[in-house]
């Protein structure tokens, strides 16, 4: 089959798979605990879209395929057409999506058993699917605007997905609303290129759009990098995504690690041309990537809660993405966004299967009137999993390696790429490189600490659960080993498709000829002459050194000292301790600058709901149409003559504005 | 003296005011119909005047429009205005107030 | 320009005058008989005892919100009678009268509604 | 003229407005025969009947050129052909909806239907006026039946309180909108539409201008728009809910639709842009703004209603050919939107202090007890609060855009702005359905109540082509054929 009808083959059957399930559970109750179906359908519909992209890829020329599905409006002189884009970057995203998506389905199958809501959770999970390809594969703003907001409300509604419990409502809130910032932004930013260039499709925007003023495109970026904060969870708006953890763990391992929190990153490549164009605003991206960096990977050292953990190292490590973007290494933070999907969904489904074995225990306990309420995601209480969970923790091993960057790992290779990039930027005139990259190697070191500290307090040492020596969790069952196991391996082998340039001159480096090569989609900065070969070998063995390092003191620490570290840490720091734990305080700042001004402003009558509302609107305006709206709403009194009146003062504006 | 369609146009203009006016402060609500009632008919009289003066009946056809739209709108607003009273027992607009803000 | 209005003057006065002299005619010729119920003043049939602002049956207003109705749809009757002869004249006189005749019709399911619905009775 | 050729002309009229002759006498032999059987149930066949038969007929001569009858006072294809079709639809679909709405409220009164079609026989008229007295026929017949339908329910204070304050206020803006026309009749000596144009291009005086500020008074009130607005959360609050629905779908459609004539065809392209562009301001903020403090939520609806008026008035404010044929696309997807969203409430209204205040806190819980229902509101509230693929969103780019080419690019960014604003209250609904558990004494639980076949068809019509307008253009499309320049000179030639 032709290519162009392959790729609406992709796009369609997730979406075909999520009103299977959707409907069918919607309208026949008998087909809801039908759970083996259910799942069947789920993980087919995104397996067979992997594979068909596999062919595509195989098969891909070199020249970007555009595929009309239908044309959605043609008004004016705009045309808007359901068009996908097959070139080298949608490809891999697309991979990407399927790939991990098709292992998480697969692990959602035994996960989510005996849950009520199963088939709503597969048919939310399959429509996540169907948008992210849009947003991935689309070849105008407008698709990938379609894809983002569909993600958005596909996140609000798992993150949700156990509604009935308060918290997690106002955690799914809480996403939805700091998404809309960043999509408001976004949005601006598809007006003011539609109003340059009077189109937005891809090609158009990446010719035409490069001989916008210099203005328009410093606030196009500016604004495109706002809406990209918002989706991938950096300063400012980055407290959603550790809230998002309230969903069930495949959510976070699918939306929050792997795909969605990655689309800002794959919009800012796409349209990467554009953001070279302006300096000023990649060095913007570049300090927020490293704040955000560095700011996530210490508040992870201070968590407990095993899945806090994994999402402020995704934070981080997202902060690591923008970090290479802002130097103008758009394919390595792709290439990183590849290499984070396998390891850090591998992190997080091995931490599902951890949870999954500690609710076991919870109700052993609870069965048995012991009476004592365990938290099945403190590591507090764990310890000593290895014993039961043999594949679990030898997969969640290797990924931790993995993300600490131990050498031949997947994350040894993206990773050092990325501060390479830096560092090469810093000698090359860009300042703000080497600073950026000083960040990047304090965060690699304290990336190696927290997630040995993870793997150790899980998985070594002795059980901390109260009767351990009575009641002990098992192994999950294959539905979830077997994608564990081969995300593992993807973590192993995935990095060699980007081995360094120090190596054959880069000719290895697949990921950057497949990329940014002649005719990639990707552009990237070029700087005159060359990093000197032994700098680069030099800084690989200090990258390896820093990862070692930091592995074998977690190691050391934890293993030796348990919790009891965590104390000494909090001793020897002090009250920068106590401000990582605290989370830097952005939630109570928001809270006290934002959300108490809005509530003390409008005291009348507030249901309940709208407290959790305010406390997710973090701007201003939202406190000045709140405000206005309780004072506006008193003009309407209930009597006639004051309505009359307000129709007398409206004739009378009519008329002045009419005649004068 | 003679009387020129400036005559009619401005009395009209003074009886509509004086409809306008009264709709707002009368509190009755009849009383606020009849001023609806004179507020319609003063814009008759406009059109009358004017098609007179234009030699062109359309304006006279539409002043009879105008009268059977009034006499159902009276009809009508009787009607409601009975029913409320058999509910509240007063017709003062300010205290027909259930909904509001 | 006043000689125009003779005709109408004139009907004015025989209006008038016909009216006045029957009126008068009647009391002279007529006997006369009276009693308290008669000599007492005339108000709508209503006792003339009591409070003037006394309340009325919803009936009345309702009998009067027809006649309301009924009476202004003549308005639309008047143009028809007037310029009917022109019509006659220009041999449309049937296609003007099936014209009218589907308004009366309109009028006249209205008043089959309100004879159906009891808005006419009286108790 | 020639006798037969005046017959002739006569029977080639009535043929054009034969869906306008089937509702009339549809409603005529609705009155006579409900006044013999009182609540029979063939009563709402006949009604429903009659109005599909118009909206069958109008489906089938839109596309058709414009055209007119009735000695130039109706048009006649074109875009009178479509919002008919319009109105007609969105009677029928009414209807449907308020057969058991009437059961469940215990005021089965057979007059209902007869008003509904009277009501659409005004909205008919007013929409394909082209003549100020067809306009002001139109209105009135439309305006009065909605008077009555907002209060039949005689013995809740409610309905019979939104329905004088309708009545006065309605009554009271008719004045102006009178006023207006005798103003521009005496302008320019004439009430039809292309003679008005003709003669104020020539010379259109204080007189004229002032004259065209009343008329507007008279529609803006009727299509909400604010300051003239403050009726409208009053009496969609009062009104029966699926009578709401009606009124404020089709009226508002009706009376846009003639707006958007008398701009198009009336008026020299100058002065009222802007000062339409301040009332679309105007009523887009106040809408948005006040629907955030609203706990009932037919209320909020209501102002949700007004915000939308606010969007139509953006396209019209843009004064060209796409802005006309955005606003009318808008107003049928509005439509189709608002149905549905008072139709699934006319469904969980029932009976009881809490119920029949529609709190929103009354209606936690539903997406879980009747997914149903919460799936469909989810699909409305979404599309009203412009989320795509769904057909809200075309509409409002069917408004924004046009306004941005007219060089109003501040109003189309107030326009995003205020409608970001609404995702919040709209969002607020479907949070309250699924996402908040049941209250202690929620009305629900007491009162099991069954979804009829007949409204879930309705409403699972609403999602459909909800989803099919948002995802093709070809209604659009159909619109923007409307206003063309040349059918304008083709009128005034």
């Amino acid at each position: 089959m032709q290519p162009e009808m392959l790729i609406k083959l992709v796009v369609l059957l997730p979406l075909i798979g999520a009103a299977i399930n959707g409907l069918g559970g919607l309208f026949v109750p008998a087909l809801r605990n039908k759970e083996g179906l259910i799942g069947m359908i789920g993980t087919i519909m995104v397996l067979l879209p992997f594979l068909i992209t596999v062919y595509l890829f195989i098969g891909f020329q070199g020249d970007a395929i555009i595929s009309n599905a239908f044309t959605w409006m043609a008004a004016g002189d705009l045309t808007i057409g359901f068009d996908y884009r097959i070139d080298e970057l949608s490809l891999l995203m697309t991979m990407i999506v399927t790939g991990v998506g098709s292992l998480i389905h697969l692990y959602s199958a035994g996960y989510m058993h005996g849950d009520d809501g199963y088939w709503r959770f597969f048919a939310y999970l399959n429509l996540f699917i169907f948008a992210m390809l849009n947003l991935v594969l689309g070849n105008n703003l407008v698709v990938l605007f379609l894809g983002w907001e569909g993600v958005g409300l596909c996140s609000y509604l798992l993150i949700g997905f156990w509604y009935k419990d308060r918290n997690n409502s106002k955690a799914a809130s809480k996403a939805f609303i700091m998404n809309r910032i960043g999509d408001f932004a976004f949005l601006l930013a598809m007006f003011i290129i539609f109003r340059e260039i009077g189109s937005l499709d891809f090609d158009a925007v990446l010719t035409d759009g490069l001989t916008m003023s210099q203005g328009s495109i410093t606030a196009t970026v500016l604004l495109l990098f706002i809406g990209a904060t918002g989706k991938s969870a950096q300063i400012p708006l980055f407290t959603w995504l550790p809230d998002a953890m309230a969903g069930p763990t495949p959510v976070s391992a699918l939306i929050h690690a792997a795909t969605m929190v990655t689309s800002g990153l794959y919009l800012l490549a796409r349209l990467s041309p554009l953001v070279l164009m302006a300096p000023g605003v990649m060095t913007v991206i570049a300090i927020v990537g490293a704040v955000t960096a560095l700011v996530a990977a210490t508040i992870a050292i201070t968590q407990n809660d095993i899945k806090k953990v994994l999402a402020y190292s995704t934070v981080s490590q997202l902060g690591y993405m923008f970090l290479a973007t802002g130097v103008g290494a758009f394919y390595v933070a792709i290439f990183h966004v590849m290499t984070h999907a396998f390891f850090k969904g591998c992190l997080f489904l091995g931490s599902g299967s951890v949870i999954h074995g500690m609710h076991e225990v919870e109700h052993e306990l609870e069965h048995d009137g012991h009476g004592h309420h365990l938290d099945p995601q403190d590591m507090r209480t764990m310890g000593g999993l290895k014993k039961f969970m043999p594949a679990t923790r030898m997969t969640f091993l290797i990924s931790t390696l993995a993300i600490a960057g131990i050498p031949g790992l997947a994350g040894f290779f993206s990773k050092d790429e990325i501060l390479f990039k830096a560092f090469e930027a810093g000698t090359h005139g860009i300042d703000v490189g080497l600073v950026v990259w000083v960040v990047g190697l304090i965060t690699a070191f304290l990336t190696a600490v927290y997630m040995t500290r993870a793997y150790v307090l899980t998985f070594e040492g002795e059980p901390r659960w109260p009767h351990a020596d009575k009641i002990t969790p098992h192994e999950s069952p294959w539905t979830m080993t077997v994608p564990l196991w081969v995300l593992a391996g993807m973590s192993v082998v995935g990095g060699y498709l980007g081995i360094p340039a120090v190596i054959a001159h880069g000719d290895l480096n697949w990921i950057h000829h497949w990329l940014a090569g002649e005719q990639g989609p990707v552009a990237e900065a070029a700087f005159e002459g060359h990093v000197a070969l032994a700098v680069e070998w030099g800084l690989i063995a200090l990258g390896s050194l820093i990862a070692i390092m930091g592995v074998w003191l977690g190691w050391r620490w934890y293993s030796k000292r348990g919790l009891s570290f965590d104390e000494k840490l909090a001793a020897r720091f002090g009250g920068l301790y106590k401000l990582w734990q605290g989370k830097y305080f952005f939630d109570e700042a928001y809270d006290k600058t934002i959300v108490r001004p809005l509530i003390g402003g409008s005291i009348h009558g507030l249901a309940p709901f709208d407290k959790y509302v305010i406390d997710g609107l973090v701007n201003f305006t939202g406190f000045f149409t709140r405000g206005a709206s309780f004072t506006l709403r008193y003009l309407q009194t209930g009597l006639v003559q004051s309505y009359a009146v307000a129709i007398v003062f409206g004739v009378v504006l009519l008329i002045w504005l009419m005649l004068f | 003296m003679e009387i020129t369609l400036n005559w009619y146009l401005t009395l009209s203009a003074l009886l509509f005011s004086m409809g306008v006016i009264g709709f707002l402060f009368r509190r009755n609500a009849i009383v606020m119909l009849m001023c609806v009632e004179l507020m319609l008919n003063s814009v008759n009289l406009s059109l009358v005047a004017l098609s007179q003066s234009m030699g062109d009946t359309a304006g006279q056809i539409l002043v009879f429009f105008v009268m059977s739209v009034a006499a159902a709108e009276a009809a009508v607003g009787l009607a409601l205005v009975i029913a409320i009273f058999r509910d509240k027992l007063t017709i003062d607009v300010t205290q027909i107030n259930l909904f509001k803000y | 320009m006043l000689s125009d209005f003779i005709p109408f003057f004139i009907q004015l006065g025989i209006a008038v005058g016909l009216s006045f002299t029957l009126l008068k005619a009647a009391a002279l010729i007529g006997p006369k008989r009276d009693n308290v119920i008669k000599m007492t003043s005339y108000e709508s049939g209503m006792d003339p005892i009591g409070s003037a602002r006394e309340r009325y049956s919803v009936k009345f207003y309702l009998v009067a919100m027809i006649f309301i109705v009924f009476d202004v749809e003549i308005v639309f009757l008047y143009p028809w009678a007037v310029s009917f002869d022109e019509f006659i004249a220009a041999g449309a006189g049937p296609g003007v009268m099936a014209v009218v005749l589907f308004f009366v019709i309109i009028l006249a399911i209205g008043l089959v509604y309100d004879i159906k619905k009891g808005g006419l009775e009286f108790d | 003229m020639d006798l037969s050729q005046a017959y002739s002309m006569m029977m080639t009229d009535l043929g054009a407005t034969l869906f306008l002759l089937i509702v009339a006498v549809s409603g005529l032999v609705l009155v006579v025969f409900d006044a013999f059987k009182p609540r029979h149930v063939a009563t709402p066949w006949i009604a429903g009947l009659a109005l599909s038969a118009g909206f069958v007929i109008e489906m089938m001569s839109i596309g058709a050129p414009e055209g007119l009858a009735w000695y130039d006072m109706m048009r006649t294809g074109g875009s009178a052909a479509f919002v008919n079709s319009l109105v007609l639809g969105s009677g029928a679909l009414s209807i449907i909806l308020t057969v058991p709405y009437l059961k469940k409220i215990g005021h089965n009164i057979g007059e209902v239907y007869a008003m509904i079609l009277f009501a659409t026989v005004g909205m008919l008229v007013l929409g394909a006026a082209n003549n100020l007295v067809t306009v002001f026929v139109g209105l009135e017949t439309m305006s009065i039946c909605l008077y009555i339908l907002t209060g039949f329910v005689r013995s809740e204070s409610g309905s019979t309180e939104s329905a004088l304050k309708y009545f006065l206020l309605g009554a009271f803006s008719t004045g102006f909108f009178l006023y207006g026309i005798a103003l521009i009749y005496g302008a320019t000596g004439s009430m039809e539409f292309g003679a008005i144009r003709i003669a104020a291009e020539q010379s259109a005086g204080v007189m004229f201008w002032g004259g065209v500020s009343l008329l507007l008074v008279g529609f803006l009130f009727k299509v909400s728009a604010a300051p003239f607005h403050m009726w409208t959360p009053d009496v969609y609050q009062g009104a029966p809910t699926t009578i709401t629905g009606f009124m404020s779908t089709a009226s508002k459609a009706a009376a846009f639709a003639a707006l958007v004539v008398v701009l198009w065809k009336a008026l020299p392209a100058e002065r009222w842009a802007d000062v339409l562009a301040v009332f679309a301001v105007i009523t887009m903020v106040i809408g948005n703004v006040i629907a955030l403090s609203q706990q009932n939520i037919k209320r909020m609806l209501a102002y949700s209603s007004i915000a939308h008026a606010g969007y139509v008035l953006v396209g019209l404010a843009s004064g060209s050919q796409a802005g006309y044929s955005g606003a009318l696309f808008y107003l049928m997807v509005y439509t189709i939107m608002n149905i549905g969203a008072f139709g699934v409430l006319a469904l969980l209204e029932w009976d009881g202090k809490e119920g029949s205040e529609q709190t929103l806190e009354s209606l936690a819980g539903v997406g879980y007890r009747k997914p149903f229902l919460g799936w469909t509101m989810a699909v409305f509230m979404f599309s009203l609060s412009g989320f795509p693929p769904l057909a809200g969103f075309l509409g409002k780019w069917a408004v924004f855009a046009p306004a941005i080419d007219a060089d109003l690019v501040w109003l189309a960014i107030i326009g995003v702005l205020t409608s970001a604003v609404s995702a919040y209250y709209y969002l607020r609904v479907l949070v309250v359905f699924f996402m908040k558990p049941e209250g202690e004494n929620s009305p629900m639980a007491e009162h099991s109540f069954d979804i009829p076949r007949s409204s879930a068809a309705v409403l699972i019509a609403c999602v459909v082509l909800l989803v099919v307008f948002g995802v093709t253009t070809f209604a659009l499309d159909v619109t923007s054929g409307f206003f063309a320049a040349d059918t304008v000179t083709q009128f005034l030639g």
